[in-house]
């Protein structure tokens, strides 16, 4: 089992020893159960890092504000940052090295096996006690989390309140770390794309009946796009039209910007707005889940990614987040890339 | 500024009328925001019809052009020219296709000029997000690299050279030459193949203008048409070819005997030798993989008898790093692999030759010194079988194509063979006589009629030994009889594929291959000499079978081709390329993955075109994922507002 | 004329074999349906997914991409990428319900005339049962 | 007016209501939301928050202004689009979100007064219900000049006394409500009366959440524009859109032509939502952004809440429904934010 005690040593050493200018991790919030991104930059506040199983933020995308941030200093403090990932956000460094956004040098990556199980979601827990409000769930030794309620602590088999992608998980270990913590275990899964069968099985009409329900509910408030690590574009091509990118931007080249998506929340505007997202996440996404975990309108966007991610392991054998070196899924191909569908 | 866009259509006589409403069609796109002009004419290619879009463009002041008429492959050019020369920038024109890709296709008129529209407003779409651009000019490296020293390269080179350019010419072997120096005599003339070739080979060696390089190899290449980047290795030979008298002390003391390759196996050579009397550079090598060691210890008996210290057991391998503007690729060929003709016994029996082993056989300076003889009793064969065709056009088992030069030389073969034994019999079995060219059908007819030679239409099944003869089992097809033949000599027509590391050549210098290996050609028909690489030529068998006139022809054209790059001081390449938005690009390096020409690099974390490389393909536009980068002329926003026009209204 | 649903196709050919391949068509006056809008891009691989969408957006009934046949790119490789890419937006749209028939991809060489007017038949024969497309079409 | 509806009167009285368009919070898989209603009698007043508020129906997220068409010869077409004329009810709306319309009155009166909105708002009747348990364990209405009783813009609150609610007519609006089925209603008891109160009372003892000296906020953050306090209260922000479009009293907006084709050129205007959160909010044509980073993007959030709002209309712009509380993706807590903002520099 992880112990935070050696994850608050390791913090405390590395930035005592000034390895690091400071460290992102997780602490408890103070309105309740869930544990909000912790930026903790002295050895003394290294006391408010928790590993629990409301550590479900994928920090990674706290990167790209860091990268922002440091292109916009005088003198950058050019120091790594150390980060703590699970396994799934580790993915997300090696794509963003892939993608050259990062370099391996800036940051120091305290790597957290998920061993067994992974992290809550909070949907299912609410509706597992209930409604009632939970005050802190734990990890035990075992595949159970340890819920404390007002009235008392209960056991809970993880699976039962685990996210959805920690249940589908493909690698539950940090791939890339300078430290790890807890110990490497494979979960043993059978299908990671099992999920998406349930909608892949529904006739066509079905299926474009369920996407048109759940893509309606789009209010566009783009927190699926804002939460993604893979989503660090200074601007959208979704938001061409409204944005000129700098004092430099011609005139002309602002006439050059192309509206291809409305802001209006239509059903065409929303799925044009989606497609883009899963298109250009297809080879990249690394299912961290973090965008359908915050949409408020609670619609299953990880299934799209998820689609892209089958499709790219069927068609062309191709997973995202493990090998910084290999170019990305669609600037490469084979000879041999199936092409039964064309005429 | 607002724009002002002409529309022409034209009629194409009723090739376009005769479907599209060309007068409906004007008329619709009067109104389209930004034309201000629109009419129609009846031939818009001819004088009084450019001369229509000229008067316009002054009357009107218009400053963008559509011409909907014939497809842009045909007329483009013409239109561009016209608005060019009423002071508009070429790229201020754009064609409507509305004849190849609407009139003639569709025979409902209102659907047709439905269509015509559309087509039309999509068009003006385009142009009217046309930039104004012209060529981009590069500075020309004004030298050539010729790679191969056969006869096709050695012709190259001359022509280069003879032009007052500067070449390097790469030979892998160590004497230039070819496949060309190992011929006896050459079809239709017979006239003797190394008293042709020799004065070539000996002016390419004394030549000013040319950089000899033998048993040197390309192994690098960077760079783009007018100023190409090339590292060469140069092999160690082990021997100074300044200081080698050519005493021949060497080779007597040399202890190792190993197969000659200039006889193709028929002889032997020493460790150390000189590849052929009159090999160019002329010089001893030491051939390191036979040589028992390049440590004095472990012979060096050579070294020990060469008066002129000329061996060098430390020479070393070297790179070395030329930049020329064009290169000529004249790699040649090679015979089909004998492991694949089993069936005919070569390589298991001694007297099955193939067609270059004969040639030296009936060489005057080859191993038995222009006397034909079997090699397994060193008799003379009194019977000849020739089998042509052999692994060509045989699609199922061996090569699809036909390689050309087989039938001319098979009848050389068999006419000389004569020439060699007056009373032996020379049979030639064949699928097609193919002799296509100057003089060479009579060649053939000569040596079936003067020399009796016995031609059998039909192939062989089977070459077996059967006591001291080789049985040669076949069929002729003229008489629909089985043919068995006790002959003391089978000579097989191999058929010719591209030389060996030629896939790899053709990977170092990103050109490409035709589905048997041979090196493309740009276009089959008018583009014959080039490659798809710009800049890059062909010569020679490296691109299809070829007979040595045929050879010869194409280097000259290549080497023409290579001048008329090297005589200009500048080049200029279609500006329609990619541009980044440094802006919105981030470095991912995505474009640079995906760029056929590798004219993309990253450079401070963005994306940089190389211009001069750049095709403008567009492939690393689809593919970014920020809209950071898109080729002019042909942007994103353009083919939104066609998709807008297309489907609008 | 009838009043026949009358699907609209937009098609990216690729300017050096599909382009090239429907001017032969033209030149060999193969007759076809004019239901296609024909868009000519330099090659398949810079068709990027957005073209796709957009034209769905903005109403096409069907989209056609199609380039050289493997290993005939005049850019030598631009239309493995395009295969990749098309590939994924092809499973992407059937994912959310969109007809498969709509959105086609084909290699046509510029030799490929012959070829070329059957891929629009049948591309206009399969659709035209589908009626018109408003799934993902704007609401104008 | 005050009367007594029995739970089984409830439907009797909604089906009287049917020239009316009725939206009430519909609960679709695990989310409650505002929708329109066909079958009156599937009203459930028993939810937990919605997840948009009613802003949603009087403040649409899409509003088309008008049409337009142009051409080389007939020049430029508009035409004008209005909300449609018919009134509508809205049931369930939780006081917070009520009080939080009838702020954003303001802003769309004054100098100009906003057609859209007000046609819609003034053709809409509001139907509260009294919060008798919070329903967000967010709720902090009672620190922000609310309760979960209020009756600020409602035209009728009703409260649920388990078999019956009290109903309280509040405007003319909602006396005609009543009046088109006075049978369903009886005359309230002392002993309901009684009930009411009691559950009132015992309601705000239920909001447990509450920013302490709030009074002292808008001064405080006066002298705070230009302190680092933004930097770092903003370094888990990702800049995405759920506070304020959740949020009941934020109204910005964002006016865009929807081209539908260039070629003519038609399309449509159309008003939508818009996000000070959003880095492109304040982009400028010129390519200057005044609000560069998150830092500044939250501060205009908190800024225009609790010192510009109260500046202009003396009143928060906050209601303390919670809803950016309990969807913030990374749990930024605006409660935690304002008493840091109070002990700032303390």
């Amino acid at each position: 089992m992880v112990k935070v005690e050696d994850i608050k040593k390791e913090a405390k050493r590395i930035l005592k020893e000034g390895k690091v200018k400071y460290i992102i991790g997780y602490k408890k919030s103070t309105n309740g159960l869930m544990s909000v991104p912790a930026f903790i930059e002295s050895p003394e506040d290294v006391e408010n890092l928790i590993w629990d199983p409301t550590c479900v933020y994928n920090l990674t995308r706290f990167l790209v504000d860091e990268k922002r941030r440091k292109a916009r200093e005088k003198n950058p403090d050019e120091r790594p940052v150390g980060i703590v990932v699970k396994g799934c956000d580790s993915r997300a460094i090696i794509v963003l090295l892939q993608e050259k956004f990062i370099n391996r040098e800036n940051i120091y990556v305290l790597g957290i096996s998920c061993e067994t199980t992974g992290v809550l979601d909070e949907k299912k827990l609410l509706k597992k006690l209930n409604g009632k409000k939970a005050e802190k769930v734990e990890y035990d030794e075992k595949d159970n989390f340890i819920i404390t309620t007002l009235d008392g602590k209960s056991k809970v088999p993880a699976d039962e309140i685990l996210a959805e992608r920690c249940l589908e998980c493909r690698a539950n270990f940090p791939v890339i770390n300078d430290i790890l913590f807890g110990e490497k275990v494979d979960r043993k899964l059978d299908n990671r794309f099992k999920s998406l069968e349930k909608i892949e099985s529904l006739s066509k009409e079905k299926r474009w009946g369920f996407w048109k329900e759940q893509l309606d509910k789009c209010i566009r408030c783009y927190a699926c796009r804002s939460v993604c690590p893979m989503c660090y574009c200074d601007e959208c091509v979704v938001d061409t039209i409204n944005f000129a990118v700098t004092a430099d931007t011609t005139a002309e080249e602002k006439a050059q910007r192309i509206k291809w998506v409305e802001k209006s929340p239509t059903t065409s505007e929303n799925f044009v707005y989606h497609f883009v997202r899963a298109i250009h996440l297809a080879g990249r996404c690394i299912d961290c889940g973090e965008c359908e975990r915050v949409c408020p309108m609670d619609i299953p966007l990880r299934f799209l990614n998820k689609k892209m991610e089958k499709e790219a392991k069927e068609l062309f054998d191709y997973d995202a987040g493990f090998d910084p070196d290999q170019p990305s899924l669609v600037s490469c191909f084979k000879d041999e890339d199936p092409e039964d569908f064309i005429r | 500024m607002k724009k002002r866009t002409g529309v022409f259509v034209c009629h194409c006589g009723i090739n376009i009328a005769g479907t599209v409403d060309v007068k409906k069609v004007t008329e619709e796109l009067s109104k389209h925001p930004g034309v201000v002009h629109s009419e129609d004419y009846i031939y818009m290619c001819s004088d009084p019809g450019q001369n229509l879009i000229i008067d316009a463009i002054k009357e009107k002041n218009l400053d963008k052009v559509v011409v909907a008429c014939c497809s842009p492959t045909l007329h483009e050019t013409t239109f561009r020219n016209t608005i060019k020369s009423a002071g508009l920038n070429t790229f201020q024109c754009e064609i409507a296709n509305i004849r190849e890709q609407c009139s003639w296709v569709h025979k409902d008129m209102e659907k047709a000029t439905e269509k015509a529209i559309k087509i039309s407003k999509s068009t003006v779409e385009r142009v009217l997000r046309n930039e104004s651009l012209d060529p981009i000019s590069i500075p020309v490296t004004r030298r050539a690299l010729v790679i191969g020293g056969g006869i096709a390269g050695i012709q190259s080179a001359l022509d280069l050279a003879n032009s007052d350019f500067e070449v390097v010419l790469v030979e892998r072997s160590p004497s230039i030459g070819g496949h060309m120096i190992q011929l006896s005599e050459t079809f239709p003339t017979l006239d003797c193949s190394q008293c042709i070739l020799t004065p070539k080979m000996v002016e390419v060696s004394k030549h000013p203008n040319i950089k000899l390089m033998t048993f040197s190899e390309v192994q690098e290449i960077s760079g783009y048409i007018g100023n190409f980047k090339v590292k060469i290795l140069k092999k160690p030979t082990y021997v100074d070819p300044d200081k080698c008298t050519l005493c021949d002390e060497c080779t007597k003391v040399c202890p190792v005997v190993v197969p000659n390759e200039f006889d193709l196996g028929l002889t032997g050579r020493r460790a150390i030798y000189i590849p052929f009397p009159q090999a160019i550079p002329a010089t001893y090598i030491l051939d390191i993989n036979s040589c028992p060691g390049l440590l004095p210890i472990a012979c060096g008996k050579c070294a020990d008898v060469c008066e002129p210290n000329a061996i060098d057991f430390d020479m070393k391998p070297e790179i070395i790093e030329e930049e020329v503007g064009a290169i000529i690729v004249a790699s040649g060929y090679d015979q089909y692999d004998k492991e694949l003709m089993a069936e005919y016994g070569y390589g298991k029996y001694p007297d099955v030759l193939d067609g270059l082993q004969f040639e030296r056989l009936l060489s005057a300076s080859g191993p038995t010194m222009g006397k034909i003889l079997r090699p397994s009793d060193h008799k003379e064969p009194k019977e000849v079988v020739f089998i042509q065709c052999v692994g060509s056009r045989d699609p199922e088992l061996h090569c699809e194509y036909c390689s050309k030069i087989c039938c001319m030389y098979t009848a050389k073969h068999a006419m000389l063979y004569k020439h060699h034994v007056h009373d032996g019999q020379a049979y030639v079995f064949y699928i097609d006589i193919r002799s296509g060219g100057k003089g060479y059908e009579e060649f053939v007819q000569r040596a079936v009629e003067e020399d009796g030679v016995l031609y059998l239409r039909g192939k062989v099944s089977k070459v077996f030994e059967d006591k001291e003869k080789l049985k040669v089992w076949g069929i002729d097809t003229l008489i629909g009889k089985d043919i068995e033949i006790d002959a003391d000599m089978v000579v097989l027509a191999m058929a010719t594929r591209p030389s060996n590391g030629a896939e790899e050549l053709a990977r170092k210098l990103k050109i490409a291959l035709d589905k048997d290996g041979f090196l493309a050609e740009a276009h089959p028909k008018l583009r014959p000499v080039e490659s798809v690489t710009s800049g890059m030529f062909l010569a020679g068998a490296a691109q299809a079978p070829k007979d040595i006139p045929e050879a010869v022809a194409q280097a000259s054209g290549a080497a023409a081709k290579a001048i008329s790059i090297l005589c200009q001081e500048r080049l200029y390449h279609a500006p329609t390329v990619a541009n980044v938005n440094i802006n919105l690009c981030t470095g991912c390096g995505m474009c640079v993955d995906v760029c056929p020409y590798d004219a993309l690099s990253l450079k401070n974390g963005k994306a940089e075109v190389n211009e001069v490389l750049c095709e403008g393909c567009g492939t690393c536009s689809a593919t970014c994922l920020r809209a950071a980068i898109q080729v002019k002329n042909i942007t994103p926003l353009q083919v939104h507002e066609m998709i807008n026009a297309c489907l609008g209204g | 004329m009838t009043d026949e649903f009358e699907p609209r196709i937009v098609a990216f050919l690729c300017k050096w074999c599909s382009s090239a391949g429907s001017d032969l068509a033209g030149v060999s006056r193969m007759e076809y349906p004019s239901n296609v809008l024909p868009i000519t891009v330099m090659c398949s691989g810079s068709v990027s997914p957005l073209y796709i969408f957009s034209a769905f957006n903005k109403g096409a009934d069907g989209v056609l991409v199609s380039g050289c046949h493997p290993g005939d790119c005049h850019y030598l490789k631009g239309n493995y990428y395009a295969r990749r890419r098309i590939a994924l937006v092809k499973k992407l749209l059937e994912f959310i319900g969109l007809e498969p028939q709509r959105f086609q991809m084909s290699w046509v060489s510029a030799a490929e005339g012959k070829k070329y007017t059957q891929v629009i038949k049948d591309f206009v024969k399969e659709i035209k049962p589908l009626g018109p497309q408003t799934k993902l079409r704007r609401n104008q | 007016m005050e009367k007594i509806l029995t739970k089984k009167s409830f439907s009797k009285w909604v089906k009287k209501l049917e020239s009316y368009k009725i939206y009430a919070p519909v609960k679709n898989d695990d989310l409650w939301n505002y929708e329109i209603i066909d079958i009156p009698e599937s009203i459930q007043p028993d939810y937990p928050n919605t997840v948009l508020s009613p802003k949603k129906i009087i403040f649409p997220q899409r509003e088309i202004f008008l049409e337009f068409k142009a051409s080389n010869e007939e020049g430029l077409e508009v035409k004008e689009i209005l909300p449609e004329e018919r009134p509508a009810i809205i049931f369930g709306v939780r006081p917070c979100d009520a009080r939080a319309l009838t702020l954003t009155d303001n802003v769309f009166k004054g100098d100009f007064e906003d057609p859209y909105y007000w046609k819609r708002r003034n053709q809409t009747i509001l139907i509260g219900l009294t919060c008798n348990i919070p329903p967000s364990f967010d709720c902090f209405c009672l620190s922000v000049g609310g309760s979960p009783h209020s009756k600020d813009g409602l035209d009728i609150l009703m409260t649920d006394l388990e078999d019956k609610y009290y109903i309280e007519s509040l405007t003319k609006k909602g006396n005609q409500l009543i009046n088109l089925a006075k049978d369903c209603f009886e005359e309230p008891k002392v002993m309901d009366k009684k009930d009411l109160e009691k559950i009132q009372a015992n309601s705000e003892i239920q909001i447990k959440r509450q920013i302490k000296d709030i009074k002292k906020i808008p001064k405080k953050l006066k002298g705070m524009f230009d302190t680092p306090f933004w930097d770092k209260e903003s370094l888990s922000c990702i800049q995405c859109g759920i506070c304020t479009y959740l949020c009941p009293t934020c109204h910005c907006f964002d006016i865009n032509d929807e081209v539908a084709s260039s070629a003519p050129l038609k399309g449509k205007r159309v008003r939508t939502w818009d996000n000070c959160q959003f880095p492109d909010f304040t982009m400028h044509s010129s390519g200057h952004n005044p609000r560069p980073d998150k830092a500044s993007r939250l501060r205009q959030r908190i800024l225009h809440k609790f010192q510009y709002f109260v500046e202009l209309y003396e009143n928060f712009q906050c209601v303390g429904c919670g809803r950016c509380i309990s969807k913030c993706p990374v749990g930024i807590d605006i409660i935690e934010v304002l008493d840091k903002v109070r002990d700032y520099g303390l």
